[in-house]
């Protein structure tokens, strides 16, 4: 008990944070609200692109720093393949160069890097994401590309009866995140029901215990980096779709770092809802804290959300270096 | 920097003479924690005195026998020269000798104090202390786990060197009166020499001796107060005593005790030695481990070593006794000296050697010439503990293979009609102790020291030695047999370590092989032919093989000389044990003990001239631990190839 | 081979510890010293030194701090550029507002400033390791690229957000020229190579090596995992903030707030990494490389004739990087310094391989 | 009179001292003394909480219940940094050594206690530092010296063969100059001539500075011979406790023992 109480106390911090703006009528409900389904609306694909790094984290131990890189890469691929073919195909085909990749990763990188301090394979992924960055902009172009749904991204007014002035959203990120959500619930199946999954799940308990099982680690890793691969794949639709594709898709999908921190490394849970506190957590901040901030210390305009979602994984780190979801661990002699 | 020998004609006087004229200069350096600890003379002085006067007060005068047993260790060596002082003897014994060896020496001069080195060497002695009732005190340099040794015959160095400043104390001018009362033909030292026979021999050489001998090589060589010496041969062996203890006592250089039996080649690297000393297999170890070594290099590199050897062994040997040379293989060979030469002598340890002896054995041409090509200027030396070592040097310029040069200028020399050599020589010993009928046997009345050795003077005076006297002997057809000669070519190839050969009064030459584990055993790994240890080893046809190739080149060689062709090996087997000193079968210096070995393998030799293609032998070994333990195995004898005088030119 | 090390024994242990026991090594590293004081600044192009020599210089300073903490103390950062951040900002207002201060004083409060920042977000190193780590110094990157970027006070309200410099003057000394900038930073890099190889050698760098290696037994023997780590923290900020100070002042002269990002914090991770991790002059060798490698991939097309866009050649940089970052942690974890120190041994027992 | 080698009165005492990691029982209520120079090992089956108990008496582990009395000063828990001051020192069961440190610094590292110079004097190895560093180089040489891995020195420990390291580590410990030196399985895989060795050490240890050694064990031969007093541990009890024969004859541990195989 004692040990959760920062914690409790953090969180409470965060949901009065939350709500203040209502309370002191900063905002209309609303406004509020909007601003509610932009953070889970970004909160969704940070939580996706979390989970790829959960996965593979799960799986190989390995913090996959090139995760980003991924997001940027599968985008391109996309957007530039469908420029001469039909969606369905360039989104299959990137997907097939996304097992390709896995593939690539395990032979290359991590069979040689087997059992090296994870410090070792974090830089190593550091090197694969600055090569895939160089590799997927020389190979694609380093522009910014569209990725057309053909779904109209004009706004539409819903729940006007509940808040005068109803509230704005588009119909692709409704789309998006319904896809997010989706996939979200798919991989939760693939986990749960499928061999594999299982199987996957016990690698990550245990990796003797899995090769005892009979299952070749190798095999597990490429399937992981695949998997990881398609969810990037998705994630970098959806963004790129909604603020087109270019190279600081890389960077913000190093926001995954502090989802995980947050969420726990080795829960997928924890990956999901650290996400959506991320999410909302730094537009909120942006839209009602960031004001305060510019008037209180005179600031050249706001952009907290650069660093917001790192302090906040900071501050939890600091109270609960376990994550929300993790376990902790006693190191013996 | 020749000194008055005269005057100066003690050890301790000269030591009072350094301490004097060259105080600040090293004298003796130890790795010791790390770092080469170090002794001036002024230092040694001191410690010297303190220590005389220590071992006074315990007792030990003039004429008394000081046992020193143990490494080389600074202060065994001020203890050397602190019982001179009193104008006591010491009696340094071999640190590796088991206790019972101790016991006769001990009894036999009988020994009243010993300085130790250590635990290991109080245990030794403490263990023949029933057997040795005179043994009155031992006083150890290293104290580790000695502490809770209850017997008084015991005290530590400190206490010792306490007790000597005490002395000091009470009786001033004591120490002094001492040490002028020493005279040059005072006893020195005694050396006991493991005769291949019976019991040892002490051996006692007198100051004047010593100090005439080490002088005069000394000057031959130029050595001064700058030179450098690496002290790590036992110092019970006058072949080490002497370049450590004597020589640096006349000239002033230093000697440096190495950190430990595992560091030597290291320590070697560290120091630099500019004078070194090797008895023919160490230096044979160390090529043994170079060529070893150079196999695991690359193509690129081993092709260059082979071709810059070759270099050097055709004009580096004449380069260095400054014989005329090409300038185009000069050049050769100055380039051989940048790549592979000089890194060589660093990795040897030997950049800095300006004179380097090797005695006590034979040694083999291309190990001499080996050297030699390098740029070191290793050169034959002739002498026995009996001569205070130094009897023929080869002069700077004319060092050739198979002699040992001529005589160091205070010698003379002589051949009986046996072929005997007889020396006359200021450095003769005194006699053995307490042993007249020895002592007559060896040196008569005209004061001619009978070697035992058998040999000649070449066309340039220089003696060449090829066997013992008693060893040589006559076959059975009544052609000379020395069978010496024979083992020596034999051991010339690397994969000969030991060699024992049989003819006397017999049709035939036959003989023993010990192979050498390191060059055999990896020969055989790099055919990977797997092998459990040398008996499993010894008994495979591939190293059969491998032995016959040699010994039918000795034959081939031997066959060449018409003195000896018939001499020539017919059968030999390789044994199934190494010949080992704590067996008995080899004398501490590693000489062959032939007559112990013919009793001990008798049936083998039997096999041998019977024509058996194999024989049974069951045999008892020594472990390292101490414990025995017996070893059985079939020991398959094998025919060689013989030639005529005529294919022996052929063949060779 | 060049190596004649008999009679080069060691009589105190001063002798045993100095920096370069062998005199073959001694000799070399003066000559090395020599050449780059007195025959450089007469043989070098502007070019060279502006393009190369003076980032390279600044570069290694700044390496050598990361490589303190990341590869003696075994504490990952991607964050260090934000420190050389705080460096160049602290020396900036430094010199703004005590234009009297003389410049190596700057110089130094500067590192000391980047110091304590440094030391403060350290802090969470006490209590996580590895990864997690890594996200903290990932937050003080953003948090201090931010702070710079939006606190007017730092930039002197400058409108664009961006500050520019006044040349540096040393005791009348006007370090203006490349080549009087070349030497003043050689200078500089020299003393703190000699401070840190000290640092490393003494029982503080011990105690952070411990750390990296056992930090459980480090801590049995008596060893602060705080002190360790927080020392750490501090001296290589201290480095990285001098580095900054100088990268602003001498190379870039006037900068934005970008110009210590995330990128230049992984420039330096990677320079350790190819330069060898745990080792000075691996920092040397890796910001010769990561200086060196993009302008031959400007020149070599050229060379060869064909042209590449500025575009594509990043590109290329930033492939042949990762590339090469993970064949180093593949083929030679501690990098060009063990491949130099290898080939040191192997002259050293030539002509045996080992 | 207790001179070095003959134990004296306790220095070490342990009192109902229980742990457990997340409901799991590692040590249950354990009580033992140990006497000022003498050698004190504690035997066990593997997994009878020897490791543990050794972890609680330097403060890695934390006890639920019971204390520890050291050198008259009584704790509740101890913490590494505090037990290394007060002279506890120890060795590890799989050689926790510094793979990326030369022998001579690793037990250099184990001086560091002992070191005070500053940061900046150690900066600019003003003479005092310096001067500090030679005197607990010293210090080590005699240690290395008596552990005769002189020929090893500056070697990284990462190329040493095993036996070797466990020397290492026991000379990283000595260098403390411990008032109390725990020795985690200082013979676990070693093959016979290394444990006659490592024996050796520790006797000449104990002997030559007089520690206080515990050490652990899970085989009792070697211990028995070496050992003047020995505690019995099975799943976390104690369950015997006493000069070496009666521990031997005691049943309950020959049950123990039959129970385990080797």
């Amino acid at each position: 008990m004692k040990r959760h109480l920062p914690v409790i106390l953090l969180c409470a911090v965060l949901t009065a944070g939350l709500f203040t703006p209502l309370v002191t009528g900063a905002s209309s409900p609303g406004f509020w609200v909007e601003v509610l389904l932009g953070g889970l609306m970004a909160g969704v694909l940070y939580s996706l692109v979390a989970l790829g790094l959960v996965l593979i984290f799960k799986a190989s131990g390995v913090f996959n720093f090139a995760q980003g890189a991924m997001v940027l890469f599968a985008a391109l691929a996309v957007a530039r393949l469908s420029e001469k073919m039909p969606m369905w195909a360039a989104v299959l085909i990137a997907i097939g160069i996304m097992v390709l990749f896995a593939v690539v990763v395990e032979r290359l990188v991590l069979r040689p890097l087997v059992n090296q301090e994870p410090i070792a394979l974090l830089m190593a992924t550091l090197g694969v994401s600055y090569f895939l960055d160089g590799f997927g902009q020389t190979l694609w172009g380093g522009d910014i590309y569209k990725i057309e749904f053909g779904i109209s991204k004009d706004p539409v007014m819903i729940l006007e009866s509940l808040f005068q002035g109803g509230i704005l959203v588009n119909k692709d990120d409704m789309a998006a995140a319904l896809v997010a959500i989706a996939l979200v619930a798919l991989l939760a199946l693939f986990f749960q029901k499928t061999a594999t999954g299982r199987a996957l799940r016990a690698v990550a308990d245990d990796h003797q215990a899995a090769q005892s099982i009979g299952i070749p680690l190798n095999r597990i890793w490429v399937i992981v980096w695949s998997v990881a691969g398609i969810v990037a794949l998705v994630a970098g639709m959806v963004w790129g779709g909604k603020l087109g594709v270019q190279f600081s898709l890389a960077e913000v999908a190093l926001k995954a770092l502090p989802v995980v921190i947050l969420g726990g490394f080795e829960s997928v849970p924890g990956a999901i809802i650290g996400g959506l506190i991320i999410g909302v957590g730094e537009k909120m901040a942006e839209v009602f804290f960031g004001p305060v901030l510019v008037k209180t210390f005179d600031l050249a305009g706001g952009g907290i959300e650069n660093w917001f979602a790192y302090v906040l994984a900071l501050a939890f780190l600091l109270v609960r270096p376990e994550g929300l979801f993790g376990e902790r661990r006693i190191d013996r002699v | 920097m020749a000194i008055d020998i005269l005057t100066l004609d003690t050890f301790p006087k000269l030591l009072a003479h350094h301490a004097q004229v060259r105080g600040r200069l090293p004298a003796i350096r130890e790795k010791h924690l790390g770092v080469w600890q170090t002794w001036d003379w002024a230092r040694l002085a001191a410690e010297v005195r303190a220590l005389a006067g220590g071992l006074a007060s315990q007792g030990l005068k003039r004429g008394d026998h000081l046992a020193i047993v143990g490494d080389n260790r600074p202060r065994l060596y001020a203890a050397m020269c602190a019982a001179q002082c009193l104008g006591a003897i010491p009696v340094p014994l071999y640190q590796d000798a088991v206790a019972a060896e101790m016991a006769f020496p001990i009894q036999n001069a009988d020994i009243g104090f010993a300085v130790a080195e250590d635990q290991e060497q109080v245990d030794k002695l403490l263990e023949i202390l029933p057997q040795c009732p005179m043994l009155k005190r031992i006083f150890y340099d290293d104290p580790r786990g000695l502490r809770n040794y209850a017997q008084d015959a015991l005290m530590s160095y400190e206490n010792l060197q306490e007790a000597g400043r005490a002395f000091e104390a009470q009786n001033p001018g004591a120490f002094d009166a001492e040490v002028a009362a020493c005279k040059g033909d005072d006893p020195a030292a005694m050396f006991f020499t493991s005769g291949t026979t019976g019991h040892p021999k002490g051996v006692v050489l007198t100051n004047t001796a010593l100090i005439d001998r080490a002088q005069a090589a000394a000057t031959m060589e130029g050595l001064g107060d700058s030179d450098v010496v690496l002290a790590y041969l036992p110092p019970a062996w006058i072949g080490q005593n002497i370049f450590s203890y004597a020589q640096p006592f006349v000239t002033g250089y230093c000697i440096c005790c190495p950190e430990s039996g595992e560091t030597v080649i290291n320590d070697m690297r560290e120091i630099g030695p500019t004078y070194y000393f090797a008895p023919p297999r160490v230096l044979e170890a160390l090529l043994t481990t170079v060529s070893i070594r150079m196999e695991d290099a690359g193509a690129l590199k081993r092709s260059m070593y082979a071709y810059f050897m070759d270099v050097a062994r055709r004009v580096g040997a004449r380069i260095l006794d400054g014989k005329p040379v090409g300038a185009a293989d000069r050049l050769l060979y100055a380039i051989g000296d940048v790549l592979v030469y000089g890194p060589l002598r660093n990795v040897l340890g030997m950049s800095r050697v300006r004179v380097a002896y090797t005695a006590g054995e034979a040694i083999g041409p291309d190990l001499f010439v080996f050297y030699r090509s390098i740029g070191i200027n290793l050169k034959q030396l002739y002498g026995s503990t009996e001569t205070s070592v130094f009897v023929c040097i080869q002069p700077n310029g004319q060092v050739k293979s198979d002699t040992v040069g001529p005589a160091v200028p205070g010698v003379e020399l002589m051949f009986t009609p046996q072929r005997e050599l007889l020396i006359r020589s200021p450095g003769l010993f005194k006699e053995y102790y307490k042993n007249p009928e020895a002592t007559a046997q060896a040196k008569d009345a005209e004061g001619w020291f009978h070697t035992g050795d058998a040999g000649y003077f070449d066309a340039d005076g220089h003696v060449k030695i090829i066997d013992r006297v008693k060893d040589v002997g006559r076959l059975s057809d009544a052609t000379l047999f020395a069978p010496k000669y024979i083992e020596n070519k034999l051991k010339f190839f690397p994969y000969v370590k030991e060699a024992v050969a049989f003819g006397d009064g017999r049709d035939r030459v036959c003989v023993f092989i010990n192979y050498d584990m390191e060059a055999v055993g990896n020969w055989a790994e790099k055919r990977n032919l797997p092998y459990a240890g040398y008996t499993d080893l010894a008994s495979r046809p591939e190293v059969y093989e491998l032995i016959r190739e040699c010994v039918e080149k000795v034959n081939a060689d031997l066959a060449q000389d018409p003195e000896l062709t018939h001499s020539q090996i017919y059968r030999f087997l390789v044994l199934h044990k190494e010949l080992d000193a704590d067996d008995g079968e080899l004398t501490r210096t590693r000489k062959v003990r032939r007559g112990h070995i013919a009793e001990k393998y008798q049936p083998l030799i039997d096999a041998l001239y019977g024509g058996q293609k194999t024989i049974h032998v069951e045999a008892q070994v020594k472990y390292e631990d101490g414990r025995t333990g017996m070893i059985s195995a079939d020991v398959a004898i094998s025919d060689a190839k013989t030639f005529s005088v005529a294919d022996g030119r052929k063949a060779a | 081979m060049f190596y004649r090390e008999n009679g080069q024994f060691k009589a105190t242990y001063r002798a045993d510890e100095q920096m370069l026991p062998i005199l073959q090594d001694r000799v070399f590293m003066f000559a090395v010293v020599a050449f780059a004081f007195l025959a450089m600044p007469f043989l070098a192009t502007d070019y060279l030194f502006l393009s190369i020599l003076i980032p390279f210089l600044i570069l290694t300073l700044a390496a050598i701090g990361l490589n303190l903490l990341v590869g003696y103390c075994g504490q990952i950062s991607i964050g260090h550029a934000a420190f050389m951040g705080v460096g160049a900002y602290a020396a900036y207002n430094l010199v703004l507002r005590l234009p009297q201060l003389n410049f190596l004083v700057v110089l130094v409060l500067a590192g000391l400033i980047a110091a304590a920042v440094g030391m403060l977000f350290g802090i969470p190193s006490l209590r996580i390791k590895g990864l997690y780590l890594a996200v903290a110094t990932l937050a003080a990157q953003f948090f201090i690229d931010w702070m710079f970027a939006r606190v007017k006070w730092f930039t002197n309200y400058a409108s664009s957000g961006s500050v520019s410099t006044v040349p540096i003057e040393l005791f009348g000394w006007k370090v203006q020229s490349p080549s009087d900038k070349y030497l003043f930073l050689l200078a500089v890099l020299v003393v703190f190579t000699l401070v840190a190889k000290n640092l490393v050698r003494g029982h503080l760098g011990r105690a952070w090596m411990a750390t990296r290696d056992m930090d459980v037994a480090a801590e049995v023997i008596g060893i602060r995992p705080v002190y360790a780590k927080l020392t750490a923290f501090g001296v290589s900020s201290f480095y990285c903030g001098m580095a900054g100070a100088l990268y602003g002042f001498v190379y870039l002269g006037s900068w934005e707030p970008a110009a210590f990002n995330l990128t230049l914090s992984l420039k330096l991770l990677f320079m350790i990494i190819i330069g060898g991790m745990g080792s000075i002059l691996g920092a040397y060798f890796g910001a010769a490389f990561i200086t060196v490698l993009p302008i031959l991939l400007n020149q070599i097309p050229l060379w060869l004739g064909l042209s590449l866009s500025t575009a594509t050649a990043s590109h290329l940089e930033s492939m042949i990087f990762g590339a090469l970052i993970v064949a180093f942690l593949i083929l030679e974890p501690h990098g060009l310094a063990k491949l130099w120190s290898i080939g040191k041994e192997k002259l050293r027992l030539w002509p045996f391989p080992h | 009179m207790s001179g070095p080698g003959t134990p004296g009165d306790v220095l070490l005492e342990v009192e109902g001292v229980s742990l457990s990691f997340g409901g799991v029982t590692a040590i249950n209520d354990i009580s033992f003394d140990v006497r000022e120079h003498e050698v004190r090992a504690i035997i066990g089956p593997n997994g009878a909480g020897k490791s543990s108990m050794l972890n609680v008496i330097n403060g890695v582990y934390h006890p639920q219940q019971g204390r520890i009395r050291f050198a008259g000063e009584t704790f509740t828990d101890m913490d590494p940094h505090r037990a290394a001051k007060m002279g506890i020192s120890r060795t590890f069961q799989n050689i926790a050594l510094f793979k990326g440190m030369s022998v001579l610094d690793n037990m250099m590292a184990g001086r560091n206690l002992r070191m005070t110079s500053g940061i900046f004097a150690q900066a600019l190895r003003l003479g005092g530092a310096e001067r500090e560093e030679i005197r607990h180089r010293e210090a080590v040489e005699r240690i290395i010296d008596f552990l005769e891995i002189q020929a090893h020195r500056k070697t990284p420990v990462g190329r040493l063969p095993y036996g070797l390291q466990k020397r290492v580590d026991l000379g990283r410990a000595l260098a403390m100059e411990p008032r109390l030196l725990l020795l985690d399985e200082p013979m676990a895989g070693m093959n016979l001539e290394e444990k006659q060795d490592m024996c050796r050490f520790i006797l000449d240890v104990n002997d030559e500075f007089g520690t206080t050694i515990v050490l652990i064990e899970h085989d009792m031969g070697v211990v028995m011979d070496i050992s003047d007093r020995v505690v019995v541990l099975d799943y976390g009890r104690k369950i015997g406790d006493g000069v070496p024969d009666q521990v031997r004859s005691s049943q309950a541990v020959i049950d123990a023992y039959l129970g385990v195989t080797h």
